[in-house]
């Protein structure tokens, strides 16, 4: 049988860059590792019940959190001082490719205005996908939530809100910006400043006490390294 | 159980939504229970996988065919809009897809019944002096009545734990879609949400057990094994 | 105003015939197990469609292949007490006694509930299940059900088959009074000659 | 229908997941609808609910539970472990996680026909000297076969379709967990991934149509209207 | 070697009651429909328990309520036609027939599908699917069912209630030998007086 990689979960949103990466690691002679995709929260969920995975790449800080401090194995689930940064992203406010709706984002925006009579504003839902959580800490810091929380469709992900907009269900939308990006259908309006909500990280970790250790930090640092950010970089993620 | 009101809502809801589901689709599967039942006709096999589909489809598939079909810019959603109905984003959209996803079960269930039912009674009933519709009145319909009753429970258990349809179909808008399974899901998304998704999963369960409880003792009442 | 009744049907290997003509009465078929009797029943009902013929009864043309005449089922009238019952098992005795009765029209009537169960002696179960009444009981709500449906000729497939001689007794003069005040056209399968002797204007023998 | 080779490999590997589920657990199924069609015992209604779970609580939840069950830190899991099973990240666990979520549709069906089946013939073959398992053998499993058939199929569909609970339990591991519906999900995380989505729906579409056809024959051969 | 029989069960408002004791031959239970008879064969056979009293048939106890005793129905060897026949749907005549033969110990039995098959005239029917016999066939093939099984005791529910003339005078020639030879104790249920004054060393009257 052929030599099995390192096992990585990794967020959904991740799948395009990371299988490229995955190629490129391949391509230098290593075992290609095993990337599995999901929601941040089964993929965490899995790894506190003892699932034999090796590396760890989340949508967002609170999931890995979670694994950092989740009981059941001495020593912790994650290798320490293997914890990082390996993305950051924007948020984006986008509408229909057709739509002529322009709109500054600033303080107190006229953002309710832009949905017209009925129409819905299209997140990750509030509260349960990252994408949404980032959504209303920006809109709530810059006073317009109040307007539209009443008209906010919580989508299950960032790409289930990406589609509302694309297909016009939705006039208006917020998603990731390396979302926004490769959907020919949707328009970018403008991009949320960065400091309206904190900042957009998806840390990677290695997990304690899976077989390949030593491919699987060598995967780790690669992913970290300037050859590892640029693919990243490629697709729009920002890699300080 | 203690819930609070916003969690009531959600229960109430979830409960409206799975029974206009499964009551309006009941009669649709009913009638294509018969014909795959009774009909002999080229496409058998064909209807047949129509209807197995939304099983075999991943759920958020089907909800994203029911956006293409049903969305403002679907062609049944642009029709439906000139009679003045949307159900894009409204809890109408959550009974469509439930009713979608629950249909399949319901067809089966009752499909088998329809199949037992001898047909010896109802030439029977037609020396007697009843029409076609009569004898499926009197006499089909209540002696398939196990298998109704067997669809309308599979129905509303299956759409009181739909999620994949309907959060790609309609999202989840609090008050107006967001029915049990994704006020469940939204919990799940949470670090530490596992006290709320297990409360509100034995809600599930007691709703379930009560339509049962109640199937049950209706198919007594109709005479010892449902009827047969 | 009786039978014309010329019919053939391939059955599996078997083809039944049947041809007779009767002006009116009881009119018996006979012959052995398997012959086709219920077959010829099944015909007339309109539960059976003959490949090829002719059935009138009581001067209806009910079916005619050469004419393409085939009249439904529910609108032939025919009274028929099944060899196998075919009670209703959802619906109790009295249910089942007035399915028929409720769909004919009241100047078709011509027996009441009330009057069978006395006849029949079922009064006393008409609030039972189907399921848990005797053979001899269930044979009796079959008949009385086919009475009740204000039917314009009975098809009768051995209607006495699981009753004592004392019930036997009772219903045969019952039919006999059918036959000649109402002067309904009688088919009759029975194996008991001596029955058939009395009740029957004329025999008629299928042939295996 | 053009696929690749890893197309090919994700095919397999949903039949085999999906018929390894449906098979090893129709046996089980078969008696819990065996005992809830004739048993008449206190907690019918419980032991009923309890298999309707799977259908009322959301896939993901159902998945987590398993998790929880058959994790390494859990009690089955453990136990598993004990004897060198792991289902963790296994096709096994495919299989699992797709027999929870098709078992209650499965007993359902059967009981429907286990219900059906007149048990005055059982007592005619114990009248002919066969004993309780003969009688179940050659009476009443026959007899039931429809529903049997019913519950197969109903079974694989549903297996063929399911993905929350997979995911949640047994992770989205190529080649290993990643089922058809799991590569659909994959594809619709993709930008312009509707077009993968829609060729490997129409796979789904056309093993369902297989697998229909089959059971439609098998159903037939069994004797017309499957062997009632 | 005959019935030792003493039994009461309530059903519904009425109570059935049997007693009876044969030396051996065959007994007839006659009674108006809905007396009770099927009910008594029903707890012969062990598919109805008495609420009291005790079965013994050839010497051996098959039922004592006192005692405790109650022989499972398979252990019983009663080889019973039912009055509504049972035969089983998704079989075909031959292995309907075959169903019990194929249990009995080989020593127990004593005919044979051939000998079966030429008494009742089913030959022909053999690979033919039970659902589409004529009332007369299906009475015939429960017969032979019963009789293949290898019986140790025969409970016969209006076994000829369906043949005609010829047919019945054949079997009951051949029940005679299986009661005279065999020496098997018979329980018989008939409505026709002569037939069961022919074959019936004893009658006993339930009534109702
Ligand atoms: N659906 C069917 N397909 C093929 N053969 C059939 C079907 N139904 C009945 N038969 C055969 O046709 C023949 C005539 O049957 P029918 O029921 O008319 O006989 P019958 O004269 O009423 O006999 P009995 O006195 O035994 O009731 C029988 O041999 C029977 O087996
Ligand atoms: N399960 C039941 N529950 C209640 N009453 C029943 C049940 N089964 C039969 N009976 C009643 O018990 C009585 C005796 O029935 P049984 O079948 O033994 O009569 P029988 O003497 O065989 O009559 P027949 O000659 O009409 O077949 C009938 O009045 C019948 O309605
Ligand atoms: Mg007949
Ligand atoms: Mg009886």
């Amino acid at each position: 049988a052929q030599p099995r990689g390192p096992v990585v979960l990794a967020a959904a949103s991740m799948q395009e860059s990371l299988n490229k990466a995955a190629d490129a690691w391949a391509a230098r002679g290593h075992v290609r590792p095993v990337l599995s995709f999901a929601a941040s929260s089964a993929l965490a969920r899995q790894i506190v019940n003892g699932a034999p995975a090796d590396l760890f790449i989340s949508a967002d800080e609170e999931w890995m959190d979670y694994v950092a401090t989740a009981p059941g194995r001495p020593g912790g689930w994650l290798r320490a001082g293997t914890r990082a940064t390996l993305v950051t992203n924007r948020l984006a406010l986008i509408a229909p490719a057709g739509s002529k709706v322009t709109m500054t984002i600033r303080p107190g925006f006229p953002l309710a205005a832009g949905l017209g009579a009925d129409g819905r504003l299209a997140l990750g839902q509030p509260g349960a996908v990252p994408a949404g959580k980032y959504a209303q800490e920006a809109l709530t810091r810059l006073r317009v939530w109040p307007s539209v929380a009443g008209r906010v469709a919580g989508a299950e992900s960032v790409r289930a809100a990406l589609a509302l907009v694309a297909r016009g269900e939705a006039p208006l939308g917020i998603v990731y910006a390396t979302d926004a990006r490769v959907e020919p259908k949707v328009r970018i309006i403008a991009l949320f400043p960065a400091g309206s909500h904190k900042p957009i990280t998806y840390p990677v970790a290695a997990l304690s006490g899976a077989g390949a250790g030593a491919q699987a930090e060598g995967f780790r640092r690669f992913l970290l390294s300037r050859d590892g950010r640029a693919i990243f970089a490629g697709y729009g993620f920002g890699t300080k | 159980m203690m819930l609070d009101a916003d969690g009531w809502a959600i229960v109430a809801l979830s409960l409206k939504v799975s029974a206009v589901a499964v009551l309006g689709v009941a009669p649709l599967a009913f009638g294509v229970a018969w014909v795959l039942a009774r009909g002999r006709f080229a496409g058998r096999v064909v209807l047949d996988a129509l209807v197995h589909l939304p099983l075999v489809l991943p759920p958020v598939v089907v909800g994203w065919l029911l956006l293409l079909a049903f969305g403002a810019q679907g062609a049944v959603g642009r029709w439906l809009a000139g009679m003045g109905i949307t159900v894009m984003f409204r809890w109408t959209g959550a009974a469509l897809a439930s009713a979608v996803m629950a249909f399949p079960l319901m067809v089966r269930a009752m499909r088998l019944s329809i199949e037992a039912v001898d047909i010896r009674l109802e030439d029977a009933a037609r020396t007697l002096g009843a029409h076609r519709w009569r004898v499926f009145a009197t006499i089909t319909l209540p002696l398939a009545m196990p298998g109704v009753l067997a669809g309308l429970v599979l129905g509303f258990a299956r759409s009181l734990g739909e999620f994949g349809a309907t959060i790609t179909f309609v999202s989840n808008i609090p008050g107006e879609t967001q029915t049990l399974p994704l006020a469940i899901y939204a919990a799940m998304q949470l670090p530490g949400g596992e006290a709320a998704v297990t409360r509100l999963a034995m809600v599930a369960v007691a709703l379930s057990l009560i339509a049962l409880a109640a199937s049950e003792a209706l198919a007594r009442r109709m005479g010892g094994k449902g009827g047969l | 105003m009786g039978f014309d009744i010329d019919v053939t049907l391939r059955r599996g290997e078997a083809t039944i015939a049947a041809q007779f003509t009767s002006a009116g009465g009881l009119t018996a078929l006979f012959g052995p197990s398997g012959a086709g009797k219920t077959s010829v029943l099944d015909m007339v009902a309109g539960l059976l469609r003959p490949d090829a013929g002719r059935i009138v009864v009581g001067g209806r043309v009910l079916f005619d292949s050469a004419a393409g005449v085939d009249v439904p089922v529910q609108a032939r009238g025919c009274g028929y007490v099944f060899q196998d019952y075919r009670l209703f098992p959802h619906l109790n005795v009295r249910h089942n006694l007035l399915y028929g009765w409720q769909l004919a029209a009241p100047d078709q009537r011509w027996i009441t509930l009330d009057e069978v169960c006395d006849l029949l002696g079922i009064g006393a179960l008409l609030t039972r299940r189907v399921r848990h009444l005797s053979g001899g009981e269930k044979q009796r709500v079959a008949i009385g059900r086919a009475l009740l449906s204000g039917a314009r000729c009975l098809l009768l497939d051995e209607p006495l088959s699981s009753l004592d001689a004392a019930r036997r007794e009772e219903i045969m003069g019952l039919i006999e009074r059918l036959r000649d005040e109402l002067r309904l056209p009688i088919l009759y399968v029975g194996h008991d000659r001596a029955e058939v002797d009395r009740l029957a204007g004329q025999v008629v023998t299928i042939r295996a």
